[in-house]
């Protein structure tokens, strides 16, 4: 069934066209599901909810909010982080299931923003790995989606992330 | 070969059920968006196959896919448990439901009785998940759906044995039948008190607005859902909607006068009486769980204490009246 | 209590108004924007993406390096470095914004005498490293050739060069034309 | 409310302490409250604040005025204009400069404006709390109309940094007046569908009143400012009481509850809005022409006199240095001035040593002295009141914590 490559390496043939086959199916269902978390720090929230909202409408791309960090894949961080906040941040996120996305919005959570003091986080990179950094202050509700959408590419060009926790 | 028979026809009928009732489930939870959407101002989901039709399948995806979290404290065994006893009671309740005359899987002579015992069942799927997790807005979330499940079963029974009572049977097909008899083909006008008692009794028991307590998603953050995620997650979902189901299609069956239309219709426009019955059923059911959206998408939750109030204070009282008018006037006026 | 009142308890007829309103929404059209394929306009002067603009007839920025914008950013986002000694002309060297730093305020575009520095009505430039955000000097310069690029007018004018109401005679020589020809640039 | 002990009846029974928040959805952003609970009754309830503490006090000392500016949109983000009036007030006070009538009129205009738009979010969220999602969608429709407004008029939709010292810093133009006329056409009917949902809805009624009742004595030594207060029927606003800008000119009532609950303060927000709507269009009818910048007033950069070269390379972050004698100052001396936010009485308290930036700039944000009485609302009373009550007061974390 097998088949050497090199010294170590085997393949098995046919196995890429499957795998890159469910990889799709599974990429798809994630970019058309993506559950952020009702998560809001500070002004950006405001921006989250308003692209929410009738205007803008995050439904349409099968956007909902879930308030328990278990159902969610995406952490939206909305708004300044600050040194207290930071560790609750972190082990919310630690709570959501794999594969977790997060996304910085704005100008506090990409680089702390305006405030360049003693109690704010510079940026939340530090701690979380981000998938996406959304400029503004706060951005517009266009500008979130435009972020949005550059996560949903990052997840379809995802490879083999279905498999390590099942 | 009538071995064989006696074989297929359930399993056609079971699969047949359960495809309908499946792809029921997954497009309910596309129409609840399309139809709350609407009703807000906005357009619900569009972008995911054409007019976001693929919708419940992607998230159906993405949840297969998700990591299974099991919280290190929480009860193992029970926390795996628990969605499938949630599932499986509200799942089996659906073999006894006739969607068309003589169209049901089981054909029991206590049809309505074994949806109650169901009923009950499953809520002990709740109270185990809210326990299990060791989660404090878990615990919090499971208790209240116990305490509303319960109070509520008590509304709910006695407001459908007026209709057992004007029937004369617990056979699901029988109290369509015996309806079909009175002028609208439905008990709902004159069981009004039932009906609406029902009616209530039906959002409490499905824990929908503005009885959403156990999962008030500003309360309690997600109630007894909190813990779970994934795949486990999406079976209470789906049994959820499942359950949605069962209660519109009783109503349907037990005041409206289920796969039947009334019959000065059909006298009217006679063609109608060859449309298949199923199709009336699924309409009549439909427009319930449009109702159930059309709820919740307009007025708020109520508390706790005040939940409890309605069911005990109202609703019984009220179903009981019910159920004295009932058994006087059919032992005295229709006798 | 009033018969009304028992009357609205018992046929529910608040919660029926609040039905029929929901109801009469569900056939009324939507408000949504369906944002990829249709835009919402933004306004003339929003505060978007920076840019640097290009003079059009150097070819080049038109930045003097008076540090006035580095001097009142509240959030301190503007990095200039420059040649020159007192009293001789000065040359910018190194003028960089990091964009995620940034809190669109538009003091920079205000202050500026020169109106060298922009915010343009870009808003969509999420990125997946924030490195791709902090814009040098021809970052900017390209940034403000990509804003120019969709104008259909030979002309850019920004409301915050010149804020309308404000005495004219209390603006900067540059700020009283605040208009920028953007026609000649585009042939090279 | 009576809560059964259960030492009375001889059961050992414990209370259950419950964190609720910085992560939850109906703590209005990132507060934070202990309550210890009795079954569903909070026996005791302790807010912890300080999860959005970004020193916006401490960084001010290090801006000049102007550029303070961008920081006060960020405190009560929701009302960000009435913030840079009310900054833009104590600091014109502080330096003796009278904006011209133009100016104060446009001003008077947009805090309303802004009082709308901050009111439609807390009734959005306050009844999203208690369960009616709808009337969520329902505001953030009108209020989107009210940002594009402010996006019209200069260009940003939350952090508007409008005023300036002295004035505003671009005048309104034709589309955006046409525009608002239009709104405040249209918005007293969207109030009413508002109330069609929720005004007389009895879930709504059993979920507000009598919850959260503070009385009127007791209201004003918490120190409750705004709707908050005036819904226990003390006539107390600042727009009446210290007036500011236009308000002195204009005619408007001060709707009043008397219960003091929860519902009484619903109502007092809703009624609020409408006076809104009629000091706009008092505004509208007479807004004088004329400059909208007073003569004295300081530039940007604190420069009215021309502009003095800097040596060698600069590092921003020495950006303070820049300031020396050539620049415009301050007298020294200190100074409280306080505007009607829409949550409350927010006061600036500046304390200037004579140079280009305040020496120390302290906030009296209603958010922080209403925080500290959620306790004593919502004792006693169920879990979901907490809900009811934390929308009730109206809470900003940004303003609360600064």
């Amino acid at each position: 069934m097998t088949k050497d490559v090199t010294e170590d390496v085997k393949v098995i043939p046919g196995t890429n066209a499957f795998i890159s086959t469910i990889d799709k199916v599974v990429n798809w269902g994630r970019c058309g599901s993506l559950w952020p978390m009702t998560f809001g720090l500070a002004c950006c929230a405001i921006e989250m909810m308003a692209a929410g909202a009738a205007h803008y409408d995050l439904d349409r791309f099968g956007i909902l909010f879930r308030a328990s960090p278990r159902q969610s894949d995406v952490i939206i961080i909305a708004g300044t982080v600050t040194y207290k906040m930071a560790p609750v941040i972190r082990k919310v996120y630690d709570q959501m299931p794999e594969p977790r996305y997060v996304i910085a919005v704005g100008s506090c959570a990409c680089s702390g923003g305006i405030f360049n003091t003693y109690s704010t986080v510079q940026g939340v990179d530090s701690f979380l790995p981000v998938d996406v950094y959304i400029p503004g202050c706060p951005p517009r509700p266009e500008a979130f989606f435009e972020g949005l959408m550059k996560l949903q590419d990052k997840i379809r060009s995802e490879e083999f992330k279905w498999s390590r926790w099942r | 070969m009538e071995f064989l028979y006696n074989l297929m026809i359930p399993i056609i009928k079971v699969a047949v059920v359960f495809a309908v009732t499946l792809l029921h489930v997954a497009y309910a939870t596309y129409f609840e968006r399309k139809v709350i959407g609407r009703m807000q101002c906005r357009i619900g989901p569009t972008e995911v196959g054409p007019y976001g039709l693929l919708q419940p399948f992607a998230d159906m995806f993405k949840s297969l896919f998700k990591e299974d979290i099991i919280p290190a404290k929480a009860d193992k065994a029970v926390f795996f448990i628990a969605p499938v006893i949630v599932l499986a009671p509200t799942m089996s309740s659906l073999s006894v439901i006739p969607f068309a005359e003589g169209f049901m899987i089981a054909d029991v002579n206590v049809g309505m009785l074994f949806i109650l015992a169901c009923a009950s069942l499953s809520v002990y799927g709740i109270i185990l998940a809210g326990w299990s997790s060791n989660s404090k807005y878990a615990f919090f979330g499971g208790m209240r759906s116990a305490a509303q499940v319960i109070s509520y079963e008590i509304a709910m029974g006695i407001s459908l044995a007026s209709v057992f009572l004007m029937a004369g049977s617990v056979r699901l097909d029988e109290i369509v039948k015996a309806q079909y008899e009175y002028t609208f083909s439905m008990y709902a006008p004159h069981l009004l008190i039932g009906f609406v008692v029902f009616l209530i009794a039906a959002f409490a028991e499905t824990n929908r607005t503005p009885f959403d307590l156990p999962e008030a998603e500003t309360e309690l953050v997600a109630g007894y859902l909190t813990e779970y995620s994934g795949f486990r997650y999406a079976l209470f979902f789906l049994s959820e909607y499942v359950a949605m189901f069962i209660m519109s299609s009783i109503i349907t069956l037990c005041f409206l006068g289920g796969w039947t239309i009334p019959r000065f219709i059909t006298d009217i426009l006679p063609f109608l009486s060859y449309v298949p019955g199923i199709l009336w059923f699924l309409s009549k059911v439909y427009f319930f769980m449009f109702f159930y959206y059309w709820i919740r998408a307009t007025i708020p939750r109520y508390r706790f204490d005040q939940l409890m109030a309605i069911g005990w204070k109202i609703l019984i009282p009220l179903s009981l009246l019910n159920l004295l008018i009932v058994a006087f006037v059919k032992r005295f006026v229709i006798d | 209590m009033t018969f009304r009142d028992i009357a609205y308890k018992v046929f529910f007829i608040e919660i029926l108004k609040g039905l029929a309103l929901t109801l009469k929404v569900f056939f009324t059209k939507p408000v949504t924007i369906k944002y990829p394929h249709e835009r919402r306009p933004v306004s003339p002067g929003f505060r978007g993406r920076h840019a640097m603009v290009r003079d059009p007839k150097t070819g080049k920025e038109r930045c003097v390096a008076c540090m006035k914008c580095a001097m009142v950013c509240p959030s301190q986002c503007i990095y200039i470095k420059y040649t020159g000694q007192e009293g001789e002309s000065r040359h910018l060297v190194k003028y960089e914004i990091e964009a995620y730093r940034c809190i669109y305020c538009g003091y920079c575009v205000e202050v500026c005498p020169m109106n060298a520095i922009v915010l343009t009505e870009h808003y969509e430039y999420a990125s997946y490293k924030r490195e791709d955000n902090y814009f040098d000097k021809d970052r900017l310069l390209q940034n403000w050739d990509e804003h120019v690029r969709n104008i259909k007018a030979d002309k850019y004018f920004n409301k915050f060069w010149r804020p309308l109401g404000i005495d004219i005679g209390r603006l900067p020589a540059n700020k009283r034309d605040a208009v920028v020809e953007i026609n000649d640039k585009r042939s090279d | 409310m009576e809560i059964t002990e259960g030492q009375n009846i001889g059961l050992h029974t414990q209370e259950l302490t419950l964190n609720m928040g910085p992560q939850h959805p109906a703590t209005h952003g990132v507060l934070r409250l202990i309550l210890e609970v009795d079954g569903e009754v909070v026996k005791n309830c302790i807010p912890h604040v300080g999860y959005l503490h970004r020193g916006v006090e401490k960084l001010a000392e290090y801006r000049a005025y102007p550029s303070v500016m961008p920081l006060t949109d960020r405190l009560d983000y929701i009302s960000s204009m009435v913030n840079n009036i009310g900054y833009c007030i104590a600091v014109e006070r502080l330096m003796g400069i009278e904006p011209p009538p133009r100016a104060k009129y446009i001003r008077t205009l947009l805090s309303e404006l802004t009082r709308i738009s901050s009111h439609l979010l807390w009734l959005a969220t306050h009844a999203l709390d208690i369960g009616a999602m709808t009337v969520f969608l329902y505001c953030f429709r009108e209020r989107e109309w009210l940002l594009e407004l402010f996006e019209m008029l200069i260009g940003a939709r939350l952090t508007v940094s409008y005023p300036r010292i002295g004035g505003v810093r671009c005048d309104v133009n034709r589309e955006f007046l046409c525009n608002l006329k239009e709104f405040i056409k249209e918005f007293p009917d969207r109030i009413v569908q508002y109330e069609t949902l929720i005004d007389q809805n009895r879930i709504w009624l059993k979920r507000t009143k009598g919850i959260g009742v503070i009385s009127a004595e007791e209201a004003v030594r918490w120190g409750l400012t705004g709707a908050t207060l005036r819904g226990s029927g003390v006539n107390y606003d600042v727009r009446k009481k210290m007036p500011y800008d236009a308000y002195d000119e204009i005619d408007f009532d001060i709707p009043l509850g008397s219960n003091g609950d929860v519902y009484d303060r619903y109502r007092c927000r809703m009624e609020e809005m409408r006076q809104s709507v009629k000091i706009i269009e008092q505004c509208l009818d007479r807004m004088p022409e004329g400059p909208i910048l007073a003569e004295d007033a300081p530039d940007l950069d604190m420069n009215p006199r021309g502009h003095r070269m800097l040596d060698g390379e600069f590092s921003v972050w020495g950006a303070g240095l820049a300031f020396t004698d050539e620049f415009v100052t301050t007298p020294k001396g200190e100074l409280y001035s306080a505007v009607e936010a829409p949550k409350g009485e927010l006061g600036f308290y500046i304390v200037s040593d004579g140079t280009g930036r305040p020496y120390r700039m302290r906030l009296r944000s209603p958010s922080f002295i209403h925080a500290s009485a959620i306790p004593r609302l919502c004792k006693g009373h169920y879990i979901a009141d907490v809900i009811a009550v934390i929308g009730t007061i109206d809470i900003v974390m940004g303003e609360c914590d600064r």
